[in-house]
């Protein structure tokens, strides 16, 4: 077994899948000879060929669209957004192409195409380098949106992606590319898309996130339960489509539940999540169901962009008020 | 260097009065060829007034015609090679029924079902896309796919003179020129954007020059001329095909009809214009083409009309006998195996047709 | 006072506010000689002049950049978007930049601009010419989002939208442009673009709706009044910022609680207000909070568009499961 | 016609050597002009070292170097006028040195502060656009605007070679031609992209020539040369301010710097193309020309280094000393007037300062 980094694994990903399968085609900016900006396609054109991991122009409209043609015509094509904050110029693409050619041909042409971007802020990054607005395509019929929080989530949904035959927004938590490595068996087994992950077992409370803000979760649940309080943590992971049932399953004997994002908090993702808890999952409810999330402001730059990220305190507190509330 | 110092001449074959100006291209020798391309216009033409009364009637939506621009699609389709791609615009009938799709495949789509653009005899070609400009891009990838695959095919864009104002135009004709990809943009310039004219859409002289921008092909052809279409779009596609030469074909034609059914081009538009592109129109002067050097005779041409008529009423027939789509089938294509949660909400949706039909 | 369809209310709002301030320009694809391809400038330009009713050649992207510099110079751009399906081309300067000027110079910079789109579907329009992704929108910080759902709502709140010192999203109901005329002051009176509106006052069920489907929602209300159920009604009208209170004060009377929009259900609109019942409203539900919706799916074209949009008989099923609620 | 059958000239004044090729234009006459030119050039290479060491020592986040794109930026701001308005990317230091924009207003943006684009010297020059090509729109409006008010200004807009190929930069050189804004599109071509180097950008042989895309325009200037570049955009300006007749001015350049202080570029450059455009780098050529036309001595131009030196320490102190932003603050610019849910949050937010600092 190997040890990866998040993003080691999502290396390994394209690198088992490149060999595997010759339709697969990795094209983005500065993918190629370079590597990627963070080094998630490093050495794959060496390897694999310049038309395999291919650089294209600055022009992330056509970059979209031309995997839109690629997959058409039977290719796996995997593009990198370099972040997720340049990913509107393709949102056209995506929404009125990639989310509808299956359905507008009636299942003659289909998309299997994996969208990648780096995601996420925290890293002292410059202006539009730290967005989360995985609610965008969440909302968008037609698309799978994936966000592993591990290096084996990324390296085994990062292939459930690929061999996926709709297209998949799979977008990857900067913050925690290179925090610790975990062991990995690197043996081409994919995992489930539409299955939420349990990191914790816990009859107390319900903490449901996703991505690196995973990390603050699993921390505050580590310290709650040195006062008393066990939480169960959930990993959305696939966030469309979304795995309510593994939710609503552990709220039932719970009672109560905090949900932890990055993103801005109004029509955010915890928002369907809090939604369906107010409608199937209202008489599990011990307690209003709480959202941890970024504040409707845009993110700030980077020397003050700690005050906008939802930290361990802030999930411990809201984990404590739900936990007095009656 | 200023953008006027240069001039692109205008490939034609045919003038207006129906005289061939250059020596017939070789593979349109022999009259079966140039009948074929003659009656693909017609029955285009045939074919949209058919539709614009079905629309009128209330028995199709929004319709955009192609009056006027027919020559186009037939000179592509007929340059086009089976294996070739076509990933067309809303105004390339000419072009579709070439390439195998079916007439009441075009009305099922225009008559609202996604079913018209799952072409029973076509599997490669793309659907009619809205979205203007954003087809370009989609050509550029499946040209990537046939030269990744060292294939010799090459794929057909189409577009309005609009769309070339679009971001996705530019960015596709740029990476085809960067990249060396097989694909022909060809742009029926039609001179309107709905009610905007070309010379409110850029300060370019032609379209064709647009093409310099980005180092490949920039050619101008009469539109109106089904000849020179398929002789300039023949080249281009073998350029293409052959030395992964990309190139944009400028086509002049004219927008003779409204944008859609919903539009009244009265409101924006000279009918002074209008008279004198009528008389530049293309069937006018294939016909007078074909009687002059193809002993072409009214007795065969109201034969063919009648012949294109009786094909369209068919056609009309099978889209009128398209039984209906199943209650709740937009449930089913939305991915390769639909998600539990669809599962549900289609179970929620046929509970409520049960309980109010 | 005159009488007006919404459509006419629209064309109005623009001729008081073109008359009143020179600074207020009108530009997008058709809006000059043509009148718009729903007419909802006719005659402006003729009126106004061809510079302040600007005809632009065909591409979103540069449009709303472009008011975004205008708006810079303290000019006032009203965009014409011709329908919500071809904005996405647009969504990069309106998140990136849009949204965004006034935080990123600290308001030195700043941006006045009207973004309108005719949505929604049930017109018997052609393919992506029935959208309603007011979620997107919603989720972004830095815009306000307004949907008007009568002539005289159209006519104060598009006045509003123009006068805001910041960009608004305003999304007009097409399906209602012209149906039923209503009388209107012109007298150059805005509304208030942080506000709900209540239609119908109630005490059984509060039904919260926004756009074409206050429609059905009405009609919904006026039907179940005759079994007896007396439902309140909510236009949301500015769907962000969410003037959450106005709901939470319904719903704290009525306990149950429908919401009904056209848009995908997963992660839209309804989700933000069913999150807020799920929290803050907790306390105050007697029944589950239910959404009636359009489906996960693409919207179909037109000839099977109806089995889609969510109709009366949904929404009163859904009021009367929500009554039986104990 | 083909992409390749033409070409542009290249207008140069200084060759390598600092040899004056032409007669230097009236406007630079006098020793003084032609030593804030160099000034510029000495400062903003100063100024970027020093922010390049801010970053090595976590002072500063990433940041893009100018390194030998100095030339540039220094014609540019030269030839623009105070009533003029600059719509920069971020590799315009020296154009936004000359606009008033303050040294450690640029250190308070890359070190993570929005406050460093609130330009206290500057009221109407946009922030720099980090989403490639976005800002060549935002020209088009904001020139649009000048025309409309008749006034006699003229907008400078900057960015890469890379940002030619986004259908932003496309559709803004094509409005501006359409429209005839007066606007200049200044573009930094200094070949690469990231790693992405030109030949696999575009097949275009020049930037200029994208401009007969669009009737507008096109120049090519040598980027290096900051007489050259003063001269071209001049010009470039008049004809903006004049006749509102639009231009894309391409000005041949080198990254001589990684780019950014993120980025490696030892992975994906060769040396040699390195050290080759070394030898061509704007400051040599200027300081030579200096002191075999202009009697420029060691002396002084060591003084200027120290001066410079000295003003960017000052710079940096002033960074330094920019006192925190309240706790907070980030709430309060997204509107004119915070809404309830925002205020809402922000006490939430103060709330949490309160219990855990
Ligand atoms: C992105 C986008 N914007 C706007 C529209 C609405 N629209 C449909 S056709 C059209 C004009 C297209 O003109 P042109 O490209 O010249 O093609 P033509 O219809 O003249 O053949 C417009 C603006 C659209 N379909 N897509
Ligand atoms: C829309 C968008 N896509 C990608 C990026 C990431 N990125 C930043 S700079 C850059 C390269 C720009 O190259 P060029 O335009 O030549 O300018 P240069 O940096 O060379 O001056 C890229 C790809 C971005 N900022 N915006
Ligand atoms: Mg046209
Ligand atoms: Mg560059």
């Amino acid at each position: 077994m190997a040890e990866w980094t998040l993003l080691e694994a999502v290396k390994q990903a394209f690198a088992w899948e490149l060999g595997a399968d010759e339709n697969v085609v990795v094209l983005g900016e500065d993918v190629g000879v370079n590597g990627g900006v963070f080094r998630a396609t490093d050495g794959l054109q060496e390897t694999f060929g310049a038309e395999r991991v291919v650089d294209t122009p600055l022009a992330e409209s056509v970059i979209v669209g031309m995997a839109i043609g690629m997959a058409a015509q039977g290719l796996k094509p995997i593009v990198e957004l370099q972040f997720m904050g340049f990913i509107y110029p393709a949102v056209d693409q995506i929404i009125n192409h990639a989310a509808r050619l299956r359905n507008r041909t009636r299942g003659r042409i289909t998309c299997p195409m994996v969208i990648r971007a780096p995601f996420g802020g925290g890293i002292h990054a410059p202006e539009h380098h730290s967005e989360s607005t995985e609610a965008l395509f969440a909302h968008m019929p037609g698309l799978r949106v994936v966000i592993p929080s591990s290096p084996a989530r990324a390296y085994g949904l990062l292939l459930a992606a690929i061999r996926d035959p709709d297209p998949v927004v799979f977008l990857e938590p900067k913050r925690v590319y290179r925090l610790g490595k975990q062991e990995v068996e690197d043996n081409g087994a994919a995992l489930p898309l539409d299955s939420c992950f349990v990191l914790r077992d816990g009859i107390d409370v319900t903490l449901v996130s996703w991505g690196a803000s995973i990390k603050e979760t699993l921390e505050a649940a580590g310290k709650l339960s040195q006062i008393g309080v066990d939480a169960e943590v959930i990993d959305v992971a696939t966030i469309s489509p979304l795995d309510i049932e593994t939710i609503l399953d552990s709220v039932s004997r719970t009672g109560r539940c905090v949900i932890v994002h990055e993103a801005a908090r109004s029509f955010g993702v915890g928002a369907e999540i809090a939604a369906q808890l107010a409608g199937e999952g209202i008489t599990s409810l011990l307690a209003p169901v709480k959202r941890v999330t970024g504040f409707d402001t845009v993110m700030p730059l980077y020397r003050y962009e700690d005050q906008y990220m939802p930290g361990v305190n802030r999930i411990i507190d809201a984990v404590k008020e739900s936990m007095e509330y009656r | 260097m200023q953008g006027t110092d240069f001039n692109i001449e205008t490939v034609e074959f045919l003038d207006p009065s129906g005289k061939l100006k250059r020596p017939l291209p070789d593979a349109l020798g022999g009259r079966d060829k140039l009948i074929h391309l003659y009656r693909i216009m017609v029955l285009t033409r045939v074919f949209d007034r058919a539709a614009i009364n079905l629309q009128r009637t209330g028995a199709l939506g929004t319709y955009p015609s192609n009056e006027g621009q027919e020559a186009i699609g037939a000179g592509v389709g007929l340059a086009m090679q089976d294996t070739d791609v076509l990933v067309p615009y809303y105004r390339d009938v000419a072009t579709q029924i070439q390439r195998g799709t079916l007439l009441e495949e075009i009305l099922v789509y225009w008559g609202g079902d996604e079913r018209g653009m799952c072409f029973s005899n076509q599997a490669e070609d793309f659907p009619v896309s809205v979205p203007i400009a954003t087809q370009c891009c989609h050509a550029t990838g499946i040209a990537y796919a046939m030269k990744y695959r060292r294939q010799n095919r090459a794929v057909v864009t189409t577009c309005g003179d609009g769309a070339t104002s679009k971001g996705d135009f530019y960015e596709s004709i740029n990476i085809a020129g960067a990249m060396k990809l097989p694909v022909v943009f060809v742009v029926n310039n039609n001179r309107w954007a709905i009610s905007v004219p070309l010379e409110k859409q850029t300060a370019a002289k032609t379209i064709a020059q647009k093409a310099f921008a980005v180092g490949i092909d920039g050619i101008r052809v009469d539109g109106n001329d089904a000849i020179a279409v398929y002789q300039v779009v023949s080249e281009a596609l073998e350029h293409a095909r052959g030395q992964h030469r990309p190139s944009i074909v400028e086509a002049l034609s004219y927008r003779l009809c409204d944008h859609t059914t919903a539009d009244d081009a009265s409101r924006y538009r000279d009918q002074k214009e209008l008279d004198q592109a009528r008389e530049l129109e293309p069937l006018i002067r294939f016909k007078a083409y074909l009687q002059s050097e193809h002993q072409w005779s009214e007795t065969e041409d109201e034969a063919l009309y009648v012949d294109c008529d009786s094909q369209v009423k068919k056609a009309i027939d099978a889209y009128k006998a398209t039984p209906d789509q199943q209650p709740g089938e937009f449930f089913n294509y939305m991915f390769a195996k639909p998600t539990a949660n669809l599962e549900k909400q289609k179970k929620e949706y046929f509970a409520e047709v049960k309980r109010h039909g």
